[in-house]
């Protein structure tokens, strides 16, 4: 891998940019790998990354089905916290928000990861009393984590409106300092570029038909472009996870549910940090580019479309709105959706299944990107080593007959 | 008028030449004419100038006239009016109009930033991947410098002063553009009686109509346009939209169009004392039949230097001259790969401009065109390719080259020609994107060399232009096409329409030409722009694919190809040819990036509507709010209620006031607004049975009267919902349920009744809005009933605690529970909500002997807390079972309920599951923040293991030390033991877990 | 019924009319059975529509709520009374009658853009060939639930919301009636 | 935004009602004889598939009936709405598709 730098722009520019190296080959894909990752996602391609990198794992592919990045890393708003109530979450997310600080360097690849700060707003009593748990727990959890009141929130995000006439008046807000946003292409081209350098290969246009079983255990699977051979198979495909249970003749906990975004035109910077509401169903930020970023609600019907209704949309930007009414004049450029795989505590499953060497990467829900780095560190470690990571032991497929759900997702959801 | 603008013809236009209107760019001074866009009024006083493009800050000029203009960038207003990013193309101009351009520091024309041109090669695409990475700790300091030049125009500071609305609307047909096709259609379904409703991008119908020479049944174009659009208003059921946008095709044909209202007349008409106008309003249609017919999108040639002010889309220089009388140029050279640019030379000759040359890739020339051409002494320069520009805040010349036609290989020898416009024509692809967004497929056409719409998924058609047609006259017959087949697929009689005549000539076949070569290879040649906006280049695609960003979804995105404003509209598919012939694949096999919604930007707050501010969400009030706002209670939000919060005398804060409330209740009464509960009537013969399965406690054993706390579960085993029920009748109960959760457990227990034991016969009816409820609590409750004259007995034997009693009261028909949530002696009282305002009254009236007090939300959560009574919630997060919250009595052990299964998982058997308790502060004082976590130990090494959290806090005026509940783990068997509050910034505070009842532990005041 | 005072603009082509305190009776039972059917009708004095979304005009009006439930409207110092008929009427049969008087708030909407001005918040689709006197539907409008029905006068609609929701409702009414929208003169009817 | 049918009210627009997921799950007659696995199962594991789909829906705004949809979650084309006493969906769907 040639080291990108300022230097190497200056050289190659002197050259016509002519010398530039691929950022990663388009191999043939072998008839077999050590390891099988399922899925050129974000996820997929940093297990790919961590397993040759910690594990010394270098026969490996990742098959892709269409191009790498082109799921719901390149469809998401981009935000990065960790600020999780439970600890089982909390240490997980902050395992990547730790791998996040450093990625553009381990990669060589600028990732933009930009720590601009990530504000939650409580919007009743019972958000203020949910926030001061979570932040609570946060700092005990070693996570920075702040409570901001209006006063603070007023002069932080002068936009924002934070006046007590309003329908759910702003009342405060948790601040994470480290949380902020990244690059969601760069994430996948960096882990892959790297990937590719340490030998892995990553195959796109690459669609996996058939998970192969014998005797209990995974031997290989059928691809368009032919079977490849392996005992060790890591499926990352987020909505698609269930489609590839199947194929293993296996059942997961998970729906699949649209999930849109849009963008507006670029404007001058006015919000220099990341904004979420979960009580009016909004989330924003502004990208350097001056794109205002925003994330709508999940659509409650199960989809496959990578489409959602439109309604939804109308509903986030009339929450926007009623959070920043001076963006009433800025214009939707584009909106989008994605496919998000929802598990029932709305945790992600990284776990070993009942087949011998198929292991499962799903479940992230609406919050996966900022697990990228993470996420591939322990599930690579769990393919390596046939065990799950302490970190990732509670993310089993087994909590969901034991009961020990990691219940972000019910946590906040009950009113009274 | 005239001299101040230089550049407007004598003649001609759709302009209104009695109305002129003054407008400024940058503060400069200019006038117009209604009926220009600001762009053709400042090309008219000779401004061309508009512009810098977004990362190497070249100057750029307006190269379009409508929606796929990429330079044109204006901030439109000022003030709260401000508009971001309006193309000038599409801003229509009046009088007053303060415009300026979004990009340039200090001035548009010199810009400190343009530096970065200079430094063009480095800035290649992806070149920020690849540097500002070390060392690690600059990137703020990198970003900050990025973020300080990007963007374009300004959100406004203050609020919206403007109003949005949205318009649901059903038809038959919806015709989308209103160009002739487009009009041919609406014509032709509409008169087959079909509903009709036919959306405008532009503020008139007529669409290229407007900007050509054509003649249509041997009269100008725009006397058939106005013809066609008055029987159009004339007919029944037909809905005409100027200016408005069809924005997207979503699933099961429902389309989203923006209707620009203030625009126009109606921005002359605007009247800011009497505000409510709407600006924008959103159509959500539903269509049977949809009809695409938005005309096609020109593409310009991509030669070097190609971006320079001047060089303009040979189309859009045809509308400036017809349709705004403006001339863009005196000397003008055409450049084109196809016939449509040479109606633009004819133009352009005809409006006094001296046409250089015709330069025309294709060896043959061009048809008909070309040979009026000739004979008006026009050069046509066929075989030959304009190969690059000089000037560079204007065109000054061209240079031409030779070309053989199929060979990438230049010919060294140039002819330079001198002139101040460039027309170019690369061709058209017609406007696919709704069909696109509709998931109808795209087939390359390798004559037309542009994507036509194919297979329809949706009950779409595409008509006109955007179906590839060319000339007016296929036009118009497609659009008729088109609007009969939709009528005959309504099973509608075909209206007997026929198409008009036109005069259009012969042309001869367009020849593909994505790049021109230059001197050098692409690498190396001044840049040859793809997309204006993005300062995307050949290059730039080229260098992308060396680097492995093969798909042409990576390109776009690496090279940020076709994210600009206008989302692709001009450079997209002049980036995909560039891309395949890099790939060394058919643009077929490239294919498209995905057309996403929305066509063209519109506001926020058009898509928000009406539902901002006040109207954001719907407030629900109990009919005794406006007596608790005269008592000048503040209010708490509460899902979407607004209850009462405390009610405050002489200026006593949220804590006197709270401290008296619940010293008022205790030892004389207080009175509350319960309203809010959630109240539901079932019966039926199998009503015990079915609340049997919903309810963990027996309710067969319900005696007749009586009343029962109960709770539901999920089917997790958590605690759903709770609230007191009570047995009206042998097969008739009266549930109430949490304020929040009313209308989901009325939805929960339909879903059981209706999709899992439908053969249970019981009637659920919602009495949550008929009933108002006066909870009035306190020794002195039973004697307050007494004076407001009840008639039956209130004592012990004859009402005893949790029974409920009908009554008269106050002369007012009511249900009496005696159910209580603070522990005291208690009354709820049951009456329909229009005599309840009265009731209320008098209950306040009687209670003046006992200082009755009116409390609120707070009040009555310290005074449940005080007992040990939990809110779900507030105490109960969706994790925790009854089992948890220690009420296991509630469990029937002889039936099977929702949710019973579930607590015999493991996970729910765990000793150290988090139960709830009752905390002391060991200092007596310090009330708990609620969300305070607890730690066993104060070694504080992080992560520090947490033992559980404070769900509820208040300090208790009746005990004199505060109180609060906790979810702790293994709490039960821990009362006694100490644990840690862990306080931010504080030492951690010694805690005393305690029994959750602290007042009045064995329940005799409410038994009484 | 007696009306209050149109409160829209004067040009607004509508007028928003609140209806005096009317009563209500939420009425449950299976059309299957003939006999609670017949009986509800004998009280009544009128028929209980059967086919969906459309109500019967009386002495009262009886809208056609669900399958097996219904609402009756009738005057206020009525509701008690009938309501007691009702359930004794009903006795043998599965029913449940329950007054509903308290939750429910009336207003009346007309004029020519009345329709317009319902289609600002409600997505049925309210053409006069759709839906015309005679009928009414249970719906959204502008994120409440209503009852909608259309009255025997051309442009002329009855409005029946839940009590809590009255305020806000006639908020986004007097909202939506501010201005013309013009778009009648397009030949929206 | 969906057009579904209400077998009572006909075709209507998506906000007109709630979504339940998917339909023909039957709570198990005797819940207590299940392993914690079937428990599991029945509690939380659901078909997702990628094609046909049956679905619960309900006018929640309108007649408050439950009822089934046959909805492609990749198209989102409907092809039968059905009353849940009924065994099989009504022939016929809300939205015209194609040509």
């Amino acid at each position: 891998m040639k080291k990108y730098s300022a230097y190497s722009l200056l050289r190659n520019a002197l050259s016509h940019n002519r010398n530039w190296r691929t950022a990663w080959r388009s191999p043939e894909p072998k008839k077999s790998y050590d390891a099988i990752v399922v899925g050129g996602g974000g996820h997929g391609l940093a297990t790919a990354y961590y397993l040759a990198k910690n594990h010394g794992m270098r026969n490996v592919a990742v098959l892709e089905k269409g191009w790498i990045g082109g799921g719901n890393t390149g469809r998401n708003t981009t935000i990065v916290r960790s600020n999780y109530l439970w600890t089982e979450a909390a240490l997980l997310y902050e395992k990547s928000m730790q791998l996040w600080e450093g990625l553009s360097q381990d990669l060589n690849y600028n990732v933009m990861f930009s720590q601009r700060g990530v504000y939650n707003l409580g919007h009743s009593l019972q958000d203020m009393r949910d926030i001061e748990r979570r932040v609570n727990a946060n700092r005990l959890n070693g996570i920075d984590a702040e409570v901001v009141g209006t006063a603070e929130l007023a002069k932080a995000i002068p936009c924002l409106n934070v006046s007590s006439d309003s329908r759910y008046p702003v009342l405060g807000a948790s601040l994470q300092r480290r949380g902020g946003v990244a690059r969601h292409d760069a994430v996948a081209w960096g882990f892959a570029r790297a990937a590719d350098a340490l030998g892995v290969d990553i195959v796109e246009q690459c669609a996996v038909t058939d998970i192969d079983v014998r005797g209990g255990k995974a031997v290989g699977v059928q691809t368009t472009r032919g079977p490849i051979a392996s005992d060790r198979i890591g499926v990352v495909v987020a909505g698609h996870a269930g489609v590839l249970a199947k194929m293993a003749g296996l059942r997961l906990p998970i729906e699949s549910h649209p999930l849109q975004a849009f963008v507006s035109e670029p404007i001058r910077p006015v919000l220099d940090t990341v904004v979420m509401s979960g009580a009016v169903h909004g989330y924003i930020s502004q990208s350097d580019k001056g794109e205002l970023v925003i994330g709508a609600g999940i659509d409650a019907y199960n989809g496959y479309g990578q489409r959602g209704s439109f309604p939804v949309i109308e509903h986030a930007l009339q929450a926007i709105v009623e959070l920043f009414p001076v963006f009433s004049r800025v214009r939707m450029l584009r909106l989008w959706g994605g496919i998000v795989d929802v598990a029932p505590d709305a945790c992600p499953i990284l776990s070993k299944t009942p087949v011998e060497g198929l292991y499962f990467n799903c479940g992230w829900g609406t919050g996966g990107f900022k697990a990228t780095p993470g996420s591939g560190w322990v599930f690579a470690h769990t393919m390596a080593h046939d065990e799950a990571h302490q970190l990732n032991a509670p993310f089993s497929l087994e909590r969901f007959a034991t009961g020990a759900l990691v219940d972000e997702h019910g946590a906040a959801a009950v009113a009274h | 008028m005239a001299a101040a603008q230089p550049n407007r013809l004598r003649e001609g236009g759709r302009i209104d030449r009695s109305r002129p209107l003054k407008f400024s760019l940058d503060g400069k001074a200019y006038t117009g004419f209604a009926g220009d866009t600001l762009a053709s009024a400042l090309i008219a006083n000779g401004v061309m100038l508009v512009g810098r493009s977004f990362k190497l800050r070249r100057p750029r000029g307006i190269v379009g006239s409508g929606a796929e203009e990429p330079n044109a960038i204006m901030q439109v207003g000022e003030g709260a009016e401000a508009q971001p990013n309006l193309l000038a193309t599409q801003v229509e101009l009046r009088d007053g109009l303060v415009a300026h351009t979004a990009r340039g520091w200090p001035s548009i024309r010199f810009d400190f930033g343009a530096i970065s041109d200079s430094f063009g090669r480095i800035l290649g695409a992806g070149f920020y991947y690849k540097t500002f990475m070390y060392p690690r700790s600059w990137w703020k300091f990198y970003e900050r410098a990025i973020r300080r030049t990007t963007g374009f125009g300004q959100a406004p500071q203050t609020p919206d002063p403007d109003t949005y609305e949205h318009m649901n609307a059903h038809c038959d047909v919806l015709v989308a553009g209103g160009g002739p096709a487009g009009l041919m259609a609406a014509l032709a379904a509409a008169s087959s009686g079909a509903r009709v409703i036919l959306a405008n991008d532009d503020s008139e119908f007529g669409g290229s109509l407007l900007s050509g020479a054509e003649q249509i049944d041997g009269a100008p174009a725009v006397d058939w346009v106005a013809s066609v659009v008055t029987e159009l208003r004339e007919l029944k059921d037909c809905i005409l939209l100027p200016r408005a946008t069809v924005l997207g095709y979503h699933d099961h044909d429902f389309l989203t169009v923006a209707e620009r209202c203030d625009l126009g007349e109606a921005a002359e008409r605007r009247d800011r004392a009497r505000p409510g106008e709407t600006a924008e309003r959103l159509w959500r249609i539903r269509a049977k039949r949809v009809i695409l017919a938005q005309g096609g999108f020109e593409r310009p040639l991509a030669f070097c230097n190609n971006d320079r002010p001047g060089v303009m889309l040979a189309s859009a220089v045809s509308t400036y001259v017809h349709r705004y009388a403006v001339l863009p140029g005196r000397r003008a050279v055409v450049f084109t790969n196809n016939d449509s640019a040479y109606r633009t030379a004819l133009d352009l000759a005809g409006a006094g401009a001296v046409v250089e040359a015709i330069v025309d890739s294709r060896p043959a020339g061009g048809g008909e065109l070309a040979d009026r051409a000739q004979s008006l002494g026009i050069p046509v320069l066929p075989g030959r390719v304009v190969c690059d520009v000089t000037g560079r805040n204007r065109v000054k010349s061209v240079r031409i080259a030779e070309w053989k036609g199929d060979s990438w290989e230049n010919t060294r020898s140039t002819v330079r020609i001198d002139c101040d416009l460039l027309a170019v024509s690369g061709g058209w692809s017609p406007a696919v994107h709704l069909h696109a967004q509709a998931g109808g497929e795209l087939d390359w056409d390798e004559t037309q060399f542009c994507f036509l719409p194919g297979q329809a998924r949706q009950s779409h058609d595409s008509a006109g232009a955007g179906n590839g047609r060319q000339s007016p006259g296929e036009c118009l017959a497609d659009g008729l096409r088109a609007g009969l087949e939709a009528a005959a697929k309504l099973g509608l009689e075909a209206a007997a329409i026929e198409a008009p005549a036109t005069n259009s000539p012969g042309e001869a076949p367009i020849e593909a030409l994505w790049r021109v070569p230059a001197e050098k290879d692409a690498d190396r040649c001044p840049k040859q722009f793809i997309d204006f906006q993005n300062d995307t280049t050949v290059a730039d695609i080229r260098l992308a694919v060396r680097e492995g960003y093969r798909d042409v979804e990576h390109v776009k995105r690496y090279t940020a190809l076709g994210f600009g404003t206008d989302q692709g509209k001009l450079g997209n598919i002049n980036g995909m040819a560039v891309l395949a012939d890099a790939l060394g694949k058919p643009v077929s096999e490239v294919g498209t990036t995905t057309f996403r919604p929305v066509y063209t930007p519109v506001r926020f707050g058009a898509v928000a509507g009406e539902s901002v501010g006040g109207l954001y969400d719907p407030v629900r009030k109990t009919v005794l709010h406006d007596w608790h706002e005269a008592a000048g209670a503040p209010m708490e939000v509460v899902g979407q209620w607004h209850r009462p919060w405390y009610f405050p005398r002489d200026g006593e804060d949220l804590h006197a006031a709270v401290a008296r409330e619940c010293l008022a209740v205790r030892n004389s009464v207080g009175a509350m607004d319960a309203s809010t509960l959630g109240k539901i009537d079932a019966r039926g013969p199998d009503v015990v049975e079915f609340l049997e399965r919903i309810y963990t406690h027996n309710v067969g054993r319900m005696k007749l009267g009586r009343c029962a706390y109960g709770i539901m579960l999920g089917e997790d085993g958590m605690v759903m919902d709770d609230g007191v029920m009570a047995r009206l009748g042998e097969n008739h109960f009266y549930l109430t349920t949490t304020t929040g959760g009313a209308a989901r457990v009325l939805d929960w227990l339909e879903l059981w009744l209706q999709t899992e034991w439908p053969e249970l016969n019981v009637y659920l009816t919602s009495l949550t809005e008929h009933y108002s409820t006066i909870a009035v609590a306190g020794p002195n409750s039973r004697a307050l009933l007494e004076a407001l004259g009840c008639d039956i007995p209130l004592d012990k034997e004859s009402f005893p605690f949790l029974t409920v009693r009908t009554a008269n009261l106050a002369g007012m028909p009511v249900q009496l529970f005696r159910v209580s949530f603070s522990g005291e002696l208690a009354f709820e009282i049951n009456i329909g909500s229009h005599f309840a305002p009265d009731m209320w009254r008098k209950v306040m009236e009687a209670g003046r002997e006992f200082d009755i007090a009116p409390y609120g939300t707070e009040t009555m959560h310290v005074l449940r807390a005080e007992k040990g009574f939990i809110i779900v919630g507030q105490d109960t997060d969706g994790s925790v079972t009854p089992v948890d919250l220690g009420m296991n009595w509630l469990l029937s052990k002889e039936k099977d309920f929702l949710g019973k299964r579930s607590l015999r998982r493991p996970d729910c058997l765990r000793e150290d599951r988090k139960q709830l308790v009752g905390l002391l502060s060991s200092d007596q004082r310090t009330v708990l923040p609620e969300g305070t976590q607890l730690i066993e130990d104060i070694a504080r090494t992080e992560p520090v293991p947490m033992c559980g959290h404070v769900t509820s806090s208040y300090d208790s005026a009746c005990l004199g030390h505060p109180v609060a509940l906790a979810l702790v783990a293994g709490g039960r068997a821990r009362k006694g033991e100490n644990l840690f509050a862990a306080l931010p910034g504080r030492e951690p505070l010694p805690v005393q877990v305690v029994s959750p009842a602290f007042y009045d532990p064995r329940g005799e005041r409410q038994n009484v | 019924m007696s009306e209050a005072m149109p409160e829209s603009a004067p040009d607004a082509g509508v007028d928003i009319g609140m209806l005096q305190e009317r009563g209500f009776l939420n009425v449950r039972l299976d059309p299957r059975d003939e006999h609670a059917v017949k009986a509800a009708e004998q009280v009544l004095a009128q028929s209980l529509p059967l086919a969906a979304n459309t109500y019967s005009s009386g002495k009262h009006r009886v809208y056609w709520l669900g399958p097996d439930e219904w609402l009756v409207e009738t005057d206020a110092g009525n509701a008690v009374a009938l309501g007691g008929d009702l359930t004794e009427a009903l006795a043998g049969s599965s029913a449940a009658v329950n007054n509903v008087s308290g939750g429910h708030v009336a207003q009346r909407l007309s004029g020519p853009e009345s329709r317009t001005v319902l289609a600002k918040g409600c997505t049925l689709d309210l053409h006069p060939k759709e839906f015309r006197p005679g009928h009414c539907a249970r719906t959204g409008l502008a994120r409440t639930t209503i009852l909608l029905a259309a009255d025997s006068e051309s442009d002329s609609y009855t409005i029946i919301a839940a009590r809590s929701y009255a305020d806000y409702l006639r908020r986004w009414l007097t909202h939506a009636t501010r201005k013309p929208t013009g778009i009648r003169q397009a030949h929206w009817v | 935004m969906l057009l579904i049918e209400c077998p009572w009210c006909g075709p209507l627009a998506e906000t007109e009602f709630s979504y339940g997921g998917e339909a023909g799950i039957t709570r198990p007659l005797d819940p207590d004889a299940l392993s914690d696995a079937e428990w599991a199962d029945y509690l939380f594991y659901r078909a997702n598939p990628r094609g046909a789909h049956r679905e619960l829906w309900n006018h929640a705004h309108g007649c408050r009936r439950w009822f089934g949809v046959e909805r492609d979650t990749v198209s989102y084309r409907i092809t039968g709405s059905f009353k849940l006493d009924l065994a099989e969906p009504r022939s016929g769907g809300n939205t015209e598709q194609g040509d």
